[in-house]
């Protein structure tokens, strides 16, 4: 029984199979990696882990409570925190803020009119972001305005934004996406940093040399479909694979 | 049943106006992104091009007559008009065809209008919030409003119809009707036409030439088509300018059914926004077909068999429309997902 | 971060005191007579209350003057049924304005953007057309909710107030609303009103609340809500009852500001509710500087002033100012601004917008922190105090 | 004032409450207590205090009524010809101010809403120490300004303010109206529409939906249903609807052969211009000439509506063509001001100025009080509109009224209205109890 239980899941655009009778399960404690090329459904999946897509049938069980029919926020509480393609942060908040917030959000729930205490009294909140942001290497830019940052900077503070949360199953969608070879790397040493700490993790890449370097197991989507799933070294020879990207290129 | 044919007419009627200046509103919102609050005053300026044009032609020779005073102690004045002076009765002709003649004066000066504003306003707000760009034009139209009061007080001004126009058509003869039961002035059938063929140009305009072409791209996706190496920038002042002329005629021929002041543009401001979006924000066919809808409603509302159920319902129609079909429709009647959401 | 709290502890004993001091501030600008200084305080606490839901959410409403309106017949009903005691009015003003706020808010705030801002403007609209017509049994149309002699008044007369012939005056325990005391103070005239101090003491309460508000996590998630709506989701956050809250927090205040209004004159009259009182307290915000503490309430006295003072100019004043010029100069010089003043004093405060607006974009406080950086940028050049460094977090 | 000592006590308390920073009114000056009424002038000149609307659909009547202000003001301070002075029955003004005190004003505007109204009035009593309050262009504005007028302890002289409220149930010790109301309209058209309508019509009402609307379409309905006429209906327009068509074609078939639009500004000139259109003018319902009928007739606002007003008619206060000896007096010495003949809303406000200046010296003190009282019951001549009486019950002026109907041939543009009756006092007055008016005792406010 993993963390993440995917069953028979089916969703259709319009006429388009947009996912097809997908089977997925993450074990707790492990980097899953879903691959596949352009339009194979990767991002069509997450969105039908995090509430913002429902399936047309099949369940989607965390942790012994589905999640279909809940909202983002709900299923954010349950303990799923998502990192997305291109950062989503509090531009006009300071960085210190944009960790706060979601400390408060584990700490107090969905929603707390909490007008009267002042965030200058927050210590507790406060020591904890500010822990979380040397953590990842940004406790000197605490007091910068988020959208003034770097894109590798934006994304680092994103996974602080995920991590002070204390999340059950890390949802990351490339996170490596438009970088450069060095912030690749560095990215990468850290989400290896975060799996050793043993959260659960699902990735979506593109880079192979990421996912190979990440992943403890690996499902390959084509056309909505899995058409693998394994090991990392099972995966790199299979010729279905090869074949699903592009005609077989050597990975 | 003639009530109820009456009551569609008064919506059409309406609802041109409505749609005549809620589609220059849209067009600008599409394609600049701009929240424009001076579109009114625009509407407003279009009614004035008509009072300008027979005050002008009505510039009178003045001659005074010393053996006569007037009540109040001055020499009587004894006036014609200097074009009937000149021209006799092609001088009055001129004098009665005012109204649509104007529509000559209205078409350069709201083009000229619409690109200055553009170009010396509004282009320096198009990255700015959207409240940023309420407050600007919102203090344009003030200031456009209070030079037209300056000028011409603050009364409303006649505007009467040509003279072979000024009558009502029993149109209901035509339809089998009892004589004398659907009279419509004529005047008003002339508007509805106006608002038709105005409506049917600008959609043409868009639809089938290449620089209508190039306006509906930037509209969809400005950033690709400025890829494309097209000046974007220039066919938007152009639109802008559209947008101006098309509200200066919406004004201009409504003069002779509201007599113009300066303050009409505020009056109907409120008016053409609601129609925008219930019409979807940047959707032109949503701005007409909402223009038409609610034009057509409020004159139902207005019934006095709807009235002695529902008090008050023909004041608040227009608004309960409005939240109804935003809380159906989130994006409006046409409108398209993503705009004016952030 | 104490640094922070410090300056905000200055900053509240500073707008205190002016507050409190206004009468004598403000008498040498001829805007030290009670009835401005009464719309100063009011305004500044409906622009407050604005900018809690505005600056800090972003969302744009343009019907808070409905709840203006309602805050005002809830307080004449109020002195009408109950008692000439302010406090019951304007609890009951303010608990109306929020309860109004509430059902308006649940509904429009479905929605986003421009949307949000028309849906809001239907409701004010709607109700300000209902109040002007239909519902003139609640609130007397055209001329307004007033006071009548033979008002019940159950609560005074429980307690054996009683008002005499005259129409009663509304009164804490005691000290009439508009109860004015006159004091030459070198060469001006001081009036310190009772109905003025009650609305400062008022000002004082709710810019405290907002600084709180500012400062809380509260306020900081409604900063969220305005950044990226997304993010607050997929953090587990719930943005609906975050706006919600905002609204009716603002719509609070904007029954107070509408009780108040009735405190100190008691009438109240549907064009309070129209659209364009909307737009002011909009238009006041953004001119102060959205989102900022103090923006508000100088935008408010700004608007409030100019149309006082301006539109009391006249032509024979101005020419008698100009008298000095020889006629040539002045009779043009006079007839041009003769169309800013007077009649004219819409098209200052048209051209005023579109300066601030072209040349400030964060408003009046923008303005002020551009001169108080070319202050510290010279006092800085001059070597004596290096510009301090921005404080780091918080 | 029985409640006076708990003032006193709660007055000392609260003001302690107060708290530091201000000081406690005991280190005040006594005089600030000697001042025994509002405003009390004590230099060598008296302020008064002008609330027009400067801005808003009422603008251009605001600006009249300035004009006529600044008028009443030269001739009061002796200056210019003297203008009705000379015609007024009371002779007490001199022409040297006001007891003796040189006339100055203050102006503010009302923008023709309640809230701005009261703002500008208090500016004006607060800061510019006007010692009278006087214009005006609308009802609601009228009476909230009259109320406030008796909060602060100061006489107001109404503006255009035609809605029965004013002087009935609305009314104040304070206030006083020289303007007539629509009780005194219905009164005085209804015998003009029986000789030129006949008894036997059916009329349809479109009235503004809210108070004076209300009023004005009462008052008609009684007069014309006492001569014979039937009501086929009464239908409410929003103020300012601008297009009323939806309004108006309903009448075309509900066989009513008279249409009334109770209508004022600007919704009168859209209303009357879009029944024109719709041919009502020229429609025949009933074998009958269809009418339409404007009970409350402005000549600024007539000439916005142009050759419309043809033929229609409808009540006015005063018109600048009558031929007695004050308004002769009056247009000549305004039009020689300004180059065109004063409204009827310049009229009013003129007369308020003058009654309030002459009343202000028969009293010989400008207290409130006392300037009420010399105006209550007072009867004078001269000043337009013949024998008139300020009645003490209501504080209303009772004169005659005029019937007026749109020219066929107007020789200017100022000529748009024709004068064809004038009803005489004794048939437009009307009972102390018809409209409920329990005005209170004067305040002398301080």
């Amino acid at each position: 029984m993993g963390i993440l239980e995917v069953q028979n899941v089916n969703k259709r655009f319009g006429g388009l199979k947009a996912l097809h009778e997908v089977n997925l399960t993450v074990e707790e404690g492990t980097v899953h990696a879903i691959i596949g090329p352009n339009g194979a459904g990767k991002s069509t999946l997450l969105n039908c882990f995090v509430g913002r897509l429902k399936p047309d049938t099949g369940s989607v069980v965390f942790n012994g409570t589905s999640l279909l029919g809940l909202k983002p926020h709900e299923i954010n509480q349950a303990g799923v925190s998502r990192v997305f393609q291109t950062p989503e942060i509090f531009g006009n908040l300071s960085c210190f803020e944009n960790v706060m917030i979601p400390a408060f959000a584990r700490r107090d729930g969905s929603f707390t009119l909490n007008a009267v205490s002042r965030l200058s009294g927050e210590r507790s909140i406060q020591e904890k972001a500010m822990h979380m942001l040397e953590d990842l290497n940004m406790g000197d830019k605490a007091g910068v305005q988020a959208d003034q940052l770097s894109r590798g900077d934006k994304r680092r503070l994103e996974l602080a934004m995920c991590l002070v949360q204390e999340p059950k199953l890390l949802l990351l969608d490339e996170p490596t996406a438009g970088m450069s070879r060095g912030d690749t790397n560095t990215t990468v040493e850290l989400l290896r940093t975060i799996a050793s700490r043993g959260i659960t993790m699902v990735v979506i890449e593109h880079d192979m040399h990421v996912v190979f370097s990440l992943a403890q197991k690996i499902t390959v989507l084509a056309q909505g479909t899995p058409i693998a799933e394994g090991l990392p070294q099972d995966i790199k020879g299979d010729p279905r694979v090869q074949e699903a990207y592009l005609g077989g290129a050597h990975l | 049943m003639d009530v109820i044919l009456l009551q569609l007419l008064n919506g059409l009627d309406k609802g041109g106006a409505y749609a005549l200046i809620a589609l220059g509103l849209t067009l600008i919102f599409g394609t600049l992104g701009v929240v424009n609050f001076a579109h009114g005053a625009l509407f407003m300026l279009g009614a004035f091009c008509a009072v300008s044009l027979s005050a002008f032609m009505g510039l009178e020779k003045v001659t005074i007559d010393e053996t006569q005073m007037t009540a109040w102690g001055t020499p009587l004045e004894v006036r014609t008009p200097y074009i009937v002076d000149w021209f006799g009765s092609a001088g009055e002709f001129m004098l009665d065809f005012s109204v649509p003649l104007s529509i000559l004066l209205a078409i350069p000066v709201m083009l000229l209008v619409g690109l200055i504003m553009e170009r010396g306003l509004i282009k320096h707000f198009y990255k700015r919030a959207h409240a940023d760009q309420i407050l600007v034009t919102f203090g344009l139209a003030i200031v456009l409003q209070e030079l037209v009061k300056a000028q011409f007080g603050a009364n409303p001004l006649p505007q009467p119809a040509p003279e072979t126009l000024s009558g009502a058509a029993d149109i209901g003869m035509a339809l089998g009707f009892d004589p004398h039961t659907v009279v419509y002035p004529y005047w008003r059938l002339v508007y509805f036409a106006f608002a038709a063929v105005v409506i049917a140009a600008v959609f043409a305009f868009l639809q089938f030439t290449t620089f209508g072409m190039v306006v509906r791209a930037g509209m969809a996706d400005r950033e690709t088509v400025g890829l494309l190496g097209i000046d974007i920038d220039r066919r938007f002042t152009i639109v802008f300018g559209i947008a101006a002329v098309v509200a200066g005629l919406a004004g201009v021929m409504y003069t002779p059914i509201l007599p113009p002041d300066y303050h009409m543009g505020m009056d109907f401001l409120v008016l053409s926004f609601v129609v925008v979006v219930v019409g979807g924000m940047g959707s032109l066919g949503g701005a007409v077909l909402a223009g038409f809808l609610l034009g057509i409603l409020q004159s139902f509302a207005s019934m006095n068999e709807i009235k002695s159920i529902l008090p008050g319902i023909d004041q608040i129609i227009i608004y309960l429309v409005a939240i109804v079909i935003l809380l159906l429709r989130p994006r409006g009647l046409l409108g398209r997902k993503g705009v004016m959401e952030t | 971060m104490t640094t922070s709290t410090k300056t905000d502890t200055l900053l509240l004993w500073v707008f205190a005191l002016a507050t409190l001091f206004g009468p004598i501030i403000l008498a040498p600008f001829g805007a030290g007579y009670p009835d401005l200084l009464q719309k100063f305080a009011i305004f500044g606490i409906f622009a407050i209350g604005f900018n809690l839901l505005f600056g800090l959410t972003g969302y744009l409403s343009f019907g808070h003057a409905a709840f203006l309106g309602v805050g005002s017949y809830t307080a004449v009903w109020s002195f009408k049924l109950l008692s000439m005691n302010p406090i019951p009015a304007i609890i009951l003003a303010t608990l109306l304005g929020g309860l109004f706020a509430l059902v308006i808010g649940f509904i429009t705030l479905r929605r986003a953007g421009i949307y949000f801002s028309i849906l809001t403007l239907a409701f004010a609209q709607m109700s300000y057309n209902l109040a002007y017509s239909v519902l003139t049994p609640i609130t007397n149309g055209e001329t307004g909710l007033q006071l009548d002699q033979a008002d019940p008044r159950l609560l005074d007369t429980a307690f054996g107030i009683e008002y005499g012939a005259a129409l009663p005056v509304s009164s804490l325990f005691g000290l009439d609303m508009n109860q004015t005391w006159t004091w030459d103070f070198m060469g001006w005239e001081i009036q310190l009103n009772a109905g003025f101090y009650v609305c400062a003491v008022v000002l004082i309460l709710c810019f405290w609340i907002a600084m709180r508000i500012f400062r809380s996590p509260f306020g900081m998630m409604l900063k969220a809500v305005k950044s990226n709506q997304n993010r607050m989701n997929y953090t587990g956050l719930n943005t609906r009852p975050y706006t919600l809250a905002a609204f009716v927090i603002s719509g609070c205040y904007a029954g107070l500001a509408g009780g108040l209004m009735a405190v100190t004159d008691p009438l109240a009259g549907a064009e309070r509710m129209q659209w364009t009182a909307s737009g002011e307290v909009v238009l006041m915000t953004i001119l102060g500087g959205t989102g900022t503490l103090l923006g508000p309430v100088l935008g408010a006295g700004a608007i409030k002033y100019m149309e006082q003072i301006f539109s009391a100019f006249n032509k024979p004043e101005l020419l008698d100012f100009f008298s000095f010029l020889p006629t040539a100069i002045a009779e043009p010089l006079v007839s041009v601004l003769a169309l800013f003043v007077g009649e004219g004093w819409h098209l200052t405060l048209g051209v005023m917008f579109m300066l601030i607006v072209i040349f400030l974009p964060g408003g009046l406080m923008e303005g002020f922190n551009r001169i108080l950086g070319l202050f510290n940028r010279r006092r800085g050049a001059a070597g004596k105090h290096p510009a301090k460094t921005p404080a780091a977090a918080e | 004032m029985s409640t006076f000592s708990i003032n006193r006590r709660g007055l000392l308390k609260g003001s302690a409450a107060l708290g530091a920073g201000i000081a406690a009114p005991t280190i005040f000056p006594s005089y600030a207590w000697a001042a025994s009424y509002t405003n009390e002038p004590t230099g060598s000149s008296v302020t008064l205090g002008f609330n027009v609307p400067q801005t808003g659909a009422y603008a251009d009547e605001g600006a009249d009524e300035l004009r006529a202000y600044q008028l009443a003001v030269k001739h009061l301070n002796g200056e210019g010809d003297g203008g009705m002075l000379s015609t007024f029955s009371s002779k007490v003004l001199k022409g040297n101010g006001i007891l003796g005190k040189k006339v100055e004003y203050v102006t503010g505007d009302t923008q023709t809403k309640s809230d701005a109204a009261r703002a500008s009035a208090k500016r004006m009593i607060q800061k510019d120490g006007a010692i009278m309050i006087t214009g005006g262009s609308s009802s609601g504005v009228a009476i909230a300004v009259q109320g406030l007028c008796q909060e602060e302890g100061v006489i107001f002289m109404a503006g255009l303010t035609h809605s029965n409220d004013t002087t009935g149930k609305d009314c104040r010790a304070n206030g006083f109206r020289h303007f007539f109301n629509t009780e005194m309209s219905g009164a005085a058209l209804a015998p003009v529409l029986k000789n030129a309508y006949g008894t036997d019509r059916i009329a349809y009402h479109l009235t503004a939906d809210y108070t004076w609307g209300w009023s004005q379409e009462g008052s008609i309905k009684k007069y014309t249903e006492q001569l014979g006429w039937q009501t086929a209906a009464a239908v409410r327009t929003p103020l300012g609807a601008g297009d009323f068509s939806q309004y108006l074609t309903p009448v075309l078939n509900s066989g009513a052969d008279v249409l009334v639009l109770n209508h004022y500004g600007k919704d009168m000139v859209n209303s009357l211009t879009q029944a024109v259109q719709f041919g009502m003018r020229d429609k025949q319902v009933n074998g009958k000439d269809f009418a339409i009928v404007v009970p409350l007739y402005s000549r600024l606002m007539a000439q916005g509506a142009g050759e419309n007003v043809k033929g229609i008619f409808g009540s006015t206060n005063w018109h600048w063509s009558l031929q007695d000896e004050g308004s002769k007096a009056f247009v000549k010495s305004f039009g020689q001001e300004y180059g065109f003949p004063p409204s009827q809303a310049a009229h009013t406000t003129y007369c308020q100025a003058i009654l309030y200046a002459d009343a202000v010296e028969r009293a010989g003190s400008f207290r409130p009080s006392a300037v009420g009282a010399a105006l209550e019951d007072f009867e004078f001549d001269g000043l337009g509109n013949g024998p008139t009486l300020y009645r003490g019950f209501d504080h209303q002026c009772f004169k005659d009224v005029l019937v007026v109907k749109g020219k066929e041939n107007p020789t200017s543009k100022f000529d748009v209205l024709e004068v064809v009756e004038v009803t005489p006092r004794a048939q437009v007055e009307y009972g102390t109890d018809l409209l409920g008016c329990n005005k209170g005792p004067f305040n002398d406010g301080a």
